[in-house]
């Protein structure tokens, strides 16, 4: 039981350190990162949930399992969009950040050269 | 031999937290890289034997999965320096 | 047990560590390659929590293709890296920003220690319902069974994202191939490896895959792994990628959720209700789903990590 | 004979630990990448292998003991490609280049 409680608390240890990064972290890849990072941790409070669940011969709750893969799937499809559009403002405006007061090369498209 | 599997997986878990060190200082990429590539393998090893400790058989595939996809981020690490290089035919 | 116990807490700690490392590294690349090593760790705690199904998924996708994705963007956008650490928010901002993550994870944690005791489960309704599907593994019945309509809406989400990849082409590279074209000796150590593993990662994905009816694996993790060994060859230039415009690949790309949706119809149609498997035929048609899931799945996730198309369609 | 066959497992997972302590000091006191590199695939190569031989007497079954040489089997294949490469790109050499010493020596 107290395994459970471990990494129950390393899983919220984790969902805070992503969540810090999220909001602090000038870049968006960094942002992105973190924002796994916070994913992660909500998935092991998940799996603890599950854990404590094993009954019926199962090691764990295969329902809160199962959302947790469908969960993953869904972060990193999430992800993958997040870096294609970070790589296309990249393209389009040549830097990457969010800084809204950079209109450098705006409206060319160095991606058609 | 339960236990003596536990120490052991301690023993190598405390291996990889030593090689985190080596991510930490860097200095180059390649170095990093080449500490991933020992967590990985000591994260297979650390499988095998957490499969036993639990009495988890199908740890192995786990472990199997690992060394197949743990040399993923190293290869995308080769092929970024190459995207760099000035000969290259690819990049953005 | 206080030897597991110590484990346990000597494998959390150097989880939040390489977790820390992540957050606080100076350099993207670096702190990159800690989340890569992050997801590795995190295999070890859900073979610990007794979820291996969850642990193959997190090897695959954590320490495999999300390795690839973000290690990739990583390089391309180094160049950025030093303009944007100059636009780092102020110290209100941090502290403000401190505080609150703390709060949230106290209040998780509060929650994780709170948590009912007897734990609430569905494990005895999993159990007790297995036989109507014929698979072993509890998991994969919750997948595909008892909460088939998520998993069927998961895979249209895989789409959809792979849709807003393609749609960030520019205009006139619509219909191209995504990504830049990899160019790699052909007598080199990389297309070497390309040419030897691929042949022993499909089996092994064919392997998890079928497995998982009975044991820990299923349609995902195997298709997870079918990507990889795609990107491989990709990786090292030996085939290109399919142009986004192609029909046959339109036609992978949407046959899992398809026949999933189809099947769902059929329930609808001869059985009691949306997604309702007839017991005699339950086992062959989860079966038949999985197999389409799985070829969808290695094409979609492939295509996601591949990225926007960079190359018109006629070069 | 089961007594015989735990020593064979402990010997040989000390043994295994012993390489992974070696890779992971190597790793952290070798003075630049190259060597760095040497220790770390003694770990790779040795340090896994002697773990897995010592886990192959307890595996139980045929299947089980094949699937774990194939773990080490494919570690090794994977981990010796991806040495070599890393070691081009810390060389400074391109990894494409074609030398005298290139292709399959595994």
């Amino acid at each position: 039981m107290s395994a459970a409680i471990v990494f129950g608390l390393c899983g919220a240890a984790a969902a805070g350190l992503g969540l810090y990064g999220l909001i602090a972290d000038p870049q968006p890849l960094r942002k992105i990162v973190a924002f796994n990072l916070l994913g992660s941790g909500v998935f092991m409070v998940f799996g603890v949930v599950a854990r404590r669940g094993a009954a019926s011969g199962f090691g764990g709750d295969p329902v809160p399992q199962a959302l947790v893969i469908t969960g993953v799937v869904v972060a990193f499809s999430a992800t993958a969009l997040a870096v294609a559009l970070l790589l296309r403002l990249f393209q389009v405006t040549g830097s990457a950040t969010l800084n809204t007061e950079e209109p450098a090369g705006m409206g060319t498209d160095p991606a058609d050269a | 031999m339960i236990e003596f599997m536990t120490t052991v997986l301690g023993f190598i878990l405390a291996m990889l937290a030593l090689g985190l060190v080596r991510i930490l200082r860097g200095p180059g990429d390649a170095d990093r890289m080449m500490a991933a590539q020992l967590i990985g393998t000591g994260g297979i090893a650390a499988l095998l034997l957490l499969g036993v400790v639990t009495a988890v058989p199908a740890t192995v595939d786990v472990a199997l999965t690992l060394a197949l996809l743990a040399t993923f981020a190293s290869i995308a690490f080769v092929k970024k320096g190459r995207a760099n290089a000035p000969d290259s035919t690819e990049g953005a | 047990m206080t030897v597991a116990l110590a484990l346990e807490m000597a494998l959390a700690a150097v989880v939040l560590g390489v977790a820390t490392w992540t957050i606080a590294a100076r350099e993207t690349f670096a702190a990159v390659v800690g989340f890569v090593t992050y997801g590795l760790m995190l295999a070890l705690i859900w073979v610990r929590l007794d979820a291996v199904d969850v642990a193959l998924v997190e090897a695959a996708i954590g320490g495999g293709l999300g390795g690839v994705l973000l290690l990739g963007a990583a390089a391309r956008l180094r160049v950025t890296e030093t303009l944007a650490a100059t636009a780092r928010p102020g110290a209100t901002v941090r502290v403000g920003a401190a505080l609150l993550s703390a709060t949230v994870a106290a209040a998780l944690a509060t929650g994780v220690i709170l948590l009912p005791d007897p734990a609430p489960t569905l494990a005895p309704a999993a159990a007790a319902n297995a036989t109507a599907t014929g698979l072993g593994n509890p998991v994969t019945n919750v997948l595909m069974a008892f909460r088939a309509m998520d998993t069927m809406l998961e895979k249209v989400v895989l789409l959809l994202a792979l849709v807003g990849v393609w749609s960030l082409a520019p205009d006139r590279l619509w219909g191209g191939y995504p990504g830049p074209r990899h160019h790699a000796d052909p007598l080199g150590t990389l297309a070497f490896l390309a040419r030897l593993l691929p042949p022993v990662g499909i089996v092994v994905g064919i392997y998890v895959f079928w497995t998982g009816k009975d044991h820990p694996g299923g349609a995902f993790q195997g298709g997870t792994i079918l990507a990889a060994m795609w990107l491989l060859v990709m990786m090292a230039g030996i085939a290109d990628a399919p142009q986004v415009s192609s029909r046959r690949l339109r036609i992978v790309l949407i046959a899992g959720p398809g026949i999933f949706l189809a099947v769902g119809l059929a329930g609808l149609a001869i059985g009691s209700a949306f997604l309702a498997y007839p017991v005699a035929y339950a086992k062959p048609l989860i079966l038949g789903i999985e197999i389409a899931m799985t070829l969808t799945i290695a094409a979609t996730l492939g295509l996601l990590v591949a990225g926007a198309p960079e190359r018109s369609a006629r070069q | 004979m089961s007594v015989a066959i735990n020593i064979i497992t402990i010997v040989a997972i000390t043994a295994g630990a012993f390489f992974f302590l070696a890779g992971t000091v190597g790793l952290l006191r070798f003075p630049d990448t190259l060597t760095r590199l040497h220790a770390l695939t003694k770990a790779d190569n040795l340090g896994l292998g002697l773990v897995v031989l010592g886990l192959l007497p307890q595996a139980g079954s045929l299947r089980g003991g094949l699937k774990l040489l194939c773990v080490w089997a494919l570690a090794l294949l994977a981990g010796a490609m991806v040495s070599q490469l890393i070691a081009r790109e810390a060389s400074g050499q391109r990894g494409d280049s074609v030398t005298g010493h290139d292709g399959p020596v595994s």
